[in-house]
């Protein structure tokens, strides 16, 4: 015990494996934990049914290959030592017989095969069918949505949400859904190929130039999900994530509405623009890949998003006010939407409308909070290799922040709630 | 192997040297046939995808392709198919001033022909402004059509070298079988001209 | 060492006095550079193309090691992004056409000759030809490490449009897209050699139904790789057309349907994992005989399923392509289709058992790889037809869950095989056998190093984590298995640095044996080592399935045989190929056009020919002139008398 | 198939080169046909039927004549039907995987 004190994880997976296998009846959670397969992602912790029902039909596959291996491994065992030359004298016997097979074994074996094969087969047909589209009867009741991928974020649409003069509300890398309805979402990709894949709702469907794909989920709880870009899609496909918030019908309806408004403007006094110079301190480094989340976020991730829907406690009027004036002066508008501010109506990167309301940024690679928000706007690339905000197809863009700059803009956009 | 399998009289359709008695040039080139088959398969498939999934503003093929021009070809191609094959059975039988005839004509339709296709791209590019890269019609149908040019090109350089080959004195009955197998080749573009003809012309005018 | 094949065992070798064809140079030279370079030898060229393979599969090791290391820990920053896109591109490319291909290859040629009881392939220049090209390129592939543009990183499938040149406008596609393309005419050339060969050379007596397993796979991967390979001709061509001339096949702005790549891609893909396991399986199927001592169980069913997989091959590419949206009905009927191919699979798995049922299992270490082969390939088989359930499939697309399935079916499978098939079929190349204890320690490091690297990956696919990611985040969950992973891969590391130094070691100073020091069954085990440059001094007549099997057991009556048949060869001896340049010199003309082509910067205007076009024609006329050559030079050869020493 | 070297191969020898001249012309004479059938007043479907089985015949009349399938050894036949048959299957599944209803491009008018 010494080796492993009770208090790493592994002496503490290691006794609940052990507690797992001498309950004859495992519950669900345990043995999935025991082996580490309760990650944001697992595949193994669905919500959802079109999940539960891909997940049904994993552990079919399971059950009858685990079958199979048991039974011809065990033959393949027994004849490995029963007929094991161990001696020399053994080795150099006379040959055994020399029979050349047995036609009856081997059709009864196919047989065989064939019928496991389609105890498979019959619960994946219907699985296609099902996982397919939204069932018939609940189709009048699906959300839609559309998702379109870009080197390396995703940009979420809400056609049934019109907004007079901007088109659908639109938001980028946290898709915000109703829970308990079928959502059914276009899947569009502007550049090179791309996946959209929340492993606890439903497997992925591919966001494919030129292709009018689409996948459908539903979330049965409130709750929030990690997302990921499952196709690779250039340099930072890794750091290509997102995320999805599901919420009841109540709470989902107010943040459309909330949503729909223009950016928030602080109530900034005219002469607010005369403010102090900040005395900026400079970034702090940041090792290349460093993560960007807090564990207070980890613990609770849809309480900390639901905080972020509230405006933050204390916030510098003049200082946003220099960020919305930056936010033009540094061309960000030339890419960026923010409806309410004049001239941010950018195509090219996420809509940062209500930015600040989002639990991460940059594709769900870091926590939306001041540090990482600066961290993002002082080195995109250092972030995102290849990323396209710091770098136009190839040619850099000559932006340059100062620290104070950099400061001003996070609070600007921090205040976009 | 098969070179040294001469014999009195020679069997052009069982060679005693290989297991199968087919001789391994022709066996070769039937395999490679087989093969260029998945070829054309493919580059026909993106073809057909495509001229099935155009794009808003491709021009209607009809009004670019010329009917006349393409069956005068299709017919040129036919010609040289039926004098290869005189070819062969010519030298097949130690004739080797009818074999240059028949190749020497077989080497005329086939410039006739590439004549026609140039003429034709030429005419397209200048006239209709379909080039490579105009529209997705262009690119899916030079580089179909041309990759059988460029086919009928080779062909038309293997003949040729033959050709010259023959006036050596080294070409005999015995490597009938090189005849033959380069044969095989042209008819086999002969063939892709026909699948051609219909799927990427005749079939846009219905 | 090396010589050993280079050897001939009595070249009274004289010239043919027949018709003189045009002839520039009639290279004659036995032992030195000149002789490989210019080798017609089915064996040499095996050789080499053993070499070659085997050396590219240490690279492609170093590459998944580096891999492997930037994975130990979470946001780990030991490769920058671009350099792992590079490392896990050529890690594949290189590990499929650069290492487990050329080494089936190695065995085809070298192997498959003998096995059928003939002297030659086919075209024995065509052979050479093949080879040059694909040194060819695996240089072209290669290059980018070493200029400015970098090495391919678009993956090994290269979707589109990322492998356009708005997505990836540097040289290193282009290399891709050559070094593909190359390796795809030397393959579909060799295949064509291979499929003659085994139809037309086989010896009296050796019926399609007597063929050993080895050689009928052989036969099948051969015709797999000419039906397969001009689906990715064609998609290359179409990208490269993209490339370099800016044509729409792609180009969505123009209507383009990038998807159109990935099915030309995986038409070829899927038969592709066929073309690197059957090989395998065959090798399989002539050591568990050999080792149980007794013919494999089910012969004609076994050749059956192994066409049958190769057929249906053809018919289940969508399965890489659930996730693209296909629709109901197309989805299902390939997810069928893919679960069909366990059935023949499963035959074999069956046969192989039923053949060491009854047995005397010898356990050497080539047994014992073929033993692991089946255990390993089993579980790979298993979670593929995991993924061929499409709704499960789903999930596990794209994640870690498939980089464990292929590698246990690439590893445990082709690659247990080939090392098995190596250390088998040495005694028979070099005449040395590597020690028992050394053998069985290389195959338990790598055993257990394999399973500790990829079988955590199953359960990283399922806890969500995508594949091509060079970094992940400390919270997903993934650390641990990453880091078992990790160390499981120094294992294997270890495991096959035991096996390469005792290989070398036993290359040589192992241990001598004569020729067949297994009993074993085929004919190529009739040979005396080393193998004479002629193979068999009389054509064999075969009696039977296992012919050398039956050979040793009814000497009187083979003996007879070749009584009956031995003076007729002899008067007027053996006619072997003359060695020939022209292979050489026209691979390196399309090197030289390749690199035209794939890495010199486009020409600056119309008009005049710049360096690109200059390079890329002197290619195309070196190789002109190399083809020109070599079909002026004839097929002659000269005809050897071997004494009458041995039998 | 049949043994050509035989005697009663030799007459055929001889009436080869008539057998090639009528089949050409045959071929050239479907050719036209082809090209009138395009222009006649049928349903679509009917005429795209007629005019694929028309290529079918000339493209057997050369494999088999032209080609010399029909005096060859049934293993040619068997070779270059694999690779016709797997190339037309894998045709016909591309281009019914891009007709299906889900496949249909974006930017199809
Ligand atoms: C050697 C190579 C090899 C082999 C032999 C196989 C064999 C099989 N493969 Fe695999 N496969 C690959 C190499 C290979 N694969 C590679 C490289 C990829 C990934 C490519 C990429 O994306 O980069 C891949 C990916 C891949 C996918 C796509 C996954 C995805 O990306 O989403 C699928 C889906 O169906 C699949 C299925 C199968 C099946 C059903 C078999 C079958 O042939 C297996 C059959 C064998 C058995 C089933 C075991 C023995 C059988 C029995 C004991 C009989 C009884 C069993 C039953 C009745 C179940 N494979
Ligand atoms: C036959 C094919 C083959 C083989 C043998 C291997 C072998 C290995 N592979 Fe490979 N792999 C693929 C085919 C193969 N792989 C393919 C097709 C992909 C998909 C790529 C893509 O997504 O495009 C892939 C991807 C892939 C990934 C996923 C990358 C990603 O998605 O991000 C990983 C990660 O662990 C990996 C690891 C390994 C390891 C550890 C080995 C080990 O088995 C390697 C063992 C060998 C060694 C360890 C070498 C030993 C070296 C020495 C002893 C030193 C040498 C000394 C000198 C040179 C002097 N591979
Ligand atoms: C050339 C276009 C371009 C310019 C100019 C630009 N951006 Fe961006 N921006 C992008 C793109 C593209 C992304 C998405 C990057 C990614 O996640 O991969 C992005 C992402 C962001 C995000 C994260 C959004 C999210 O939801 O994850 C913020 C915040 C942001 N930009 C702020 C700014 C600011 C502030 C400026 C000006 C100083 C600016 N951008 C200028 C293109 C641009
Ligand atoms: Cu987008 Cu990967
Ligand atoms: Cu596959």
């Amino acid at each position: 015990m010494a080796l492993f004190p009770l208090t790493s994880t592994f002496a503490r997976r290691a006794l609940a494996g052990f507690a797992a296998l001498a309950v004859p009846l495992l519950s669900g959670c345990s043995w999935q934990s025991w082996l580490g397969l309760d990650g944001k992602q697992s595949t193994f912790q669905v919500e959802g049914p079109v999940a539960r029902d891909q997940l049904q039909l994993f552990y079919i596959t399971c059950y009858v290959t685990f079958a199979i291996f048991i039974i011809v491994g065990a033959i393949l065992a027994y004849a490995t030592l029963k007929f094991w030359a161990h001696s020399d004298a053994d080795e150099h016997a006379e040959p055994p017989p020399q029979g050349h097979g047995n036609p009856l074994v081997e059709v009864g074996l196919i047989g065989a095969a064939v019928l496991a094969l389609v105890v498979i087969a019959i619960p994946t047909l219907k699985g296609i069918w099902y996982t397919y589209d939204v069932p018939a009867e609940s189709k009048a009741d699906a959300y839609e949505v559309v998702a379109t991928g870009y080197q390396w974020w995703f940009k979420f649409e809400y056609p049934k949400e019109q907004i007079a003069g901007a088109g659908p509300l639109t938001c980028a890398n946290e898709l915000v859904i109703p829970a308990g309805r079928p959502v059914r979402i276009a899947l569009r990709s502007m550049d090179v190929m791309h996946s959209f894949w929340v492993p606890k709702l439903a497997g992925k469907v591919d966001m494919i130039p030129n292709r009018a794909n689409f996948i459908w989920l539903k979330a049965e709880h409130p709750g929030y999900f990690w997302g990921q870009c499952a196709e690779f899609c250039g340099e930072s496909h890794a750091v290509m994530r997102f995320r999805v918030v599901a919420l009841g019908p109540q709470e989902f309806r107010d943040w459309v509405e909330h949503q729909a408004q223009p950016a928030r403007s602080v109530a900034a006094a005219q002469g607010a623009l005369s403010f102090a110079h900040v005395a900026a301190a400079p970034i702090r480094a940041y090792a290349p890949n460093e993560a960007g989340v807090s564990a207070a976020y980890e613990t609770a991730p849809l309480d900390s998003w639901r905080a972020r829907q509230l405006p933050n406690e204390s916030e510098d009027p003049a200082l946003i006010a220099r960020g919305r004036a930056l936010f033009s002066e540094k061309t960000c508008i030339s890419c960026h939407t923010v409806r309410g501010v004049p001239g941010a109506m950018g195509i090219t990167g996420p809509d940062l409308t209500h930015v600040g309301a989002r639990s991460s940024i940059a594709g769900g690679l870091l926590e939306n909070n001041s540090e990482q928000l600066r961290r993002w706007i002082h080195n995109p690339g250092a972030v995102k290799p290849g990323n396209k905000m710091w770098v136009t197809g190839y040619l850099v863009n000559n932006i340059h922040l100062a620290s104070d700059e950099e400061l001003a803009l996070v609070a600007f956009l921090q205040s976009l709630k | 192997m098969s070179s040294t399998a001469a014999a009195a009289t020679i069997d052009h359709h069982h060679d005693p040297s290989t297991a199968t008695g087919i001789p391994n040039k022709k066996l070769l080139m039937w395999a490679f046939l087989a093969s260029d088959c998945m070829f054309f398969g493919c580059l026909i498939s993106t073809h057909l995808i495509y001229r099935l999934h155009p794009p808003p503003g491709v021009p209607a093929a009809r009004d670019v392709f010329s009917i006349e021009l393409t069956s005068f070809s299709t017919f040129i191609l036919l010609m040289s198919s039926l004098m290869m094959a005189l070819a062969v059975n010519a030298i097949q039988k130690g004739n080797l001033k009818s074999l240059r005839a028949c190749l020497a004509t077989t080497i005329l339709f086939g410039a006739i022909f590439l004549g026609c296709q140039v003429y034709e791209f030429s005419h397209f590019v200048s006239e209709k402004h379909l080039t490579i890269t105009s529209n997705i019609l262009g690119t899916t149908f030079y580089t179909l059509t041309g990759t059988h040019g460029l086919h009928v090109l080779i062909g038309v350089i293997w003949l040729a070298s033959m050709l010259a080959y023959s006036f050596t004195g080294r070409l005999t009955e015995k490597d009938s079988i090189d005849v033959e197998s380069m044969g095989l080749y042209w008819h086999f573009v002969d063939i892709v001209w026909i699948v051609i003809f219909t799927v990427v012309y005749l079939l846009e005018y219905l | 060492m090396a010589d050993a094949l280079a050897k001939p065992e009595s070249p009274v070798g004289e010239a043919h006095a027949a018709p003189k064809a045009l002839v520039l140079w009639r290279p004659e030279a036995k032992t030195g550079l000149i002789s490989w370079l210019t080798t017609v030898d089915h064996k040499r060229i095996g050789f080499m193309y053993g070499v070659a393979a085997l050396f590219f599969f240490l690279v492609g090791g170093v590459e998944a090691l580096l891999i492997r290391l930037q994975l130990a820990v979470p946001n780990n920053n030991f490769l920058t992004a671009q350099q792992y896109n590079e490392m896990f591109t050529m890690h594949a490319t290189t590990m499929i056409f650069l290492a487990v291909m050329p080494l089936s290859a190695a065995f085809f040629n070298f192997i498959m000759p003998l096995q059928i009881g003939a002297r030659d392939v086919a075209f024995p220049r065509l052979n050479a030809f093949s080879f040059w090209v694909f040194l060819a390129g695996a240089v072209i592939l290669n290059i980018g490490w070493f200029i400015h543009d970098g090495a391919p990183n678009g993956g090994w499938f290269g979707y589109t449009p990322l492998t356009t040149r708005g997505f990836s406008p540097s040289h290193s596609i282009d290399m891709w897209v050559m070094g593909l393309q190359l390796l795809g005419v030397a393959s579909i050339a060799a295949s064509l050699n291979f499929i003659v060969t085994i139809l037309n050379m086989r010896a009296p007596g050796m019926t399609m139904m007597r063929l050993p397993v080895f050689t009928w796979m052989t036969l099948v991967t051969a015709f797999l790789v000419v039906l397969a390979f001009p689906a990715i001709t064609i998609a290359l061509i179409e990208l490269m057309m993209d490339r370099l001339f800016g044509t729409n096949f792609f180009e969505v702005s123009n209507g383009g349907m990038p998807v159109l790549w990935t099915h030309l891609f995986w038409v070829f893909g899927h038969p592709e994992v066929y073309i690197l396991i059957l090989p395998a399986m065959g090798i399989i199927s002539e050591i568990l005989p050999t080792f149980a001592r007794k013919p494999l169980f089910g012969y004609p069913i076994v050749v059956f399923s192994g066409a049958c997989i190769g057929f249906l091959g053809f018919g289940v590419w969508s399965h890489h392509m659930f996730t693209t949206g296909m629709g109901t009905v197309a989805t299902a009927a390939f997810s069928m289709t893919t679960m069909a191919i366990a059935v023949p699979t499963g035959v074999k798995i069956f046969n192989w058992i039923g053949t060491l049922w009854n047995g005397h299992l010898t356990m050497r270490t080539p047994m014992r790889f073929a033993l692991g082969f089946i255990w390993l390939f089993m579980i790979g088989g298993f979670s593929g037809v995991m993924h061929a359930a499409a709704p499960a499939d789903a999930q596990q697309h794209n994640s870690y869950f498939v980089v464990a399935h292929f590698h246990y079916v690439l590893i445990g499978g082709s690659l247990f095989a080939l090392l098995a098939g190596i250390h088998y079929w040495f005694p028979l190349m070099f005449g040395r056998r590597v020690s028992e204890g050394w053998g069985k320690l290389s195959f338990w490091i790598i055993f257990v190093g394999f399973n500790v690297t990829f079988f955590p990956m199953h359960f990283l696919g399922l806890n969500g984590m995508p594949r091509r990611t060079f970094t992940y985040d400390p919270n997903m969950g993934w650390n641990t298995g990453n880091l078992i992973a990790t160390v499981g891969a120094f294992i294997l590391g270890v495991g096959v640095a035991v096996y390469f130094t005792v290989m070398i070691y036993t290359f040589f100073k192992g241990e001598r044996t004569g020729s067949d020091p297994w009993d074993a069954r085929t004919l190529e085990w009739s040979l005396p080592v080393p193998v004479p440059e002629y193979n068999y001094r009389v054509i064999p007549t075969v009696h039977a399935r296992d012919a050398w099997w039956y050979e040793k057991r009814n000497k009187d009556e083979v003996a007879r045989a070749r009584a009956a048949h031995a003076p007729g060869e002899a008067s007027h001896g053996i006619h072997m190929p003359f060695q020939s340049i022209y292979p050489l010199v026209s691979a390196v003309g399309i090197l030289i056009g390749s690199i035209g082509v794939s890495v010199i910067d486009a020409d600056p205007g119309p008009g005049l020919i710049g360096p690109k076009l200059a390079v890329t024609l002197a290619g195309l006329a070196v190789f002109l002139v190399g083809v020109y050559l070599w079909a002026l030079e004839g097929n002659e050869g000269y005809h050897v008398h071997p004494e009458e020493d041995h039998p | 198939m049949t043994h050509a070297a035989a005697p009663s191969g030799h007459a055929l020898e001889q009436s080869k080169f008539e057998l090639f001249v009528e089949i050409a012309m045959l071929l050239a004479v479907i050719t036209g046909i082809e090209i009138i059938t395009v222009y006649l007043p049928f349903a679509k479907g009917l005429l795209v039927g007629a005019l694929v089985a028309a290529s079918v015949v000339k493209f057997l009349f050369v494999i088999f004549i032209f080609m010399h399938l029909r005096w060859d050894k049934a293993f040619c036949t068997v070779l270059f039907f694999i690779g016709l048959i797997l190339a037309g299957g894998t045709m016909w599944a591309l281009v019914q995987l891009f007709g299906a209803a889900a496949s249909v491009p974006l930017s199809s008018p």
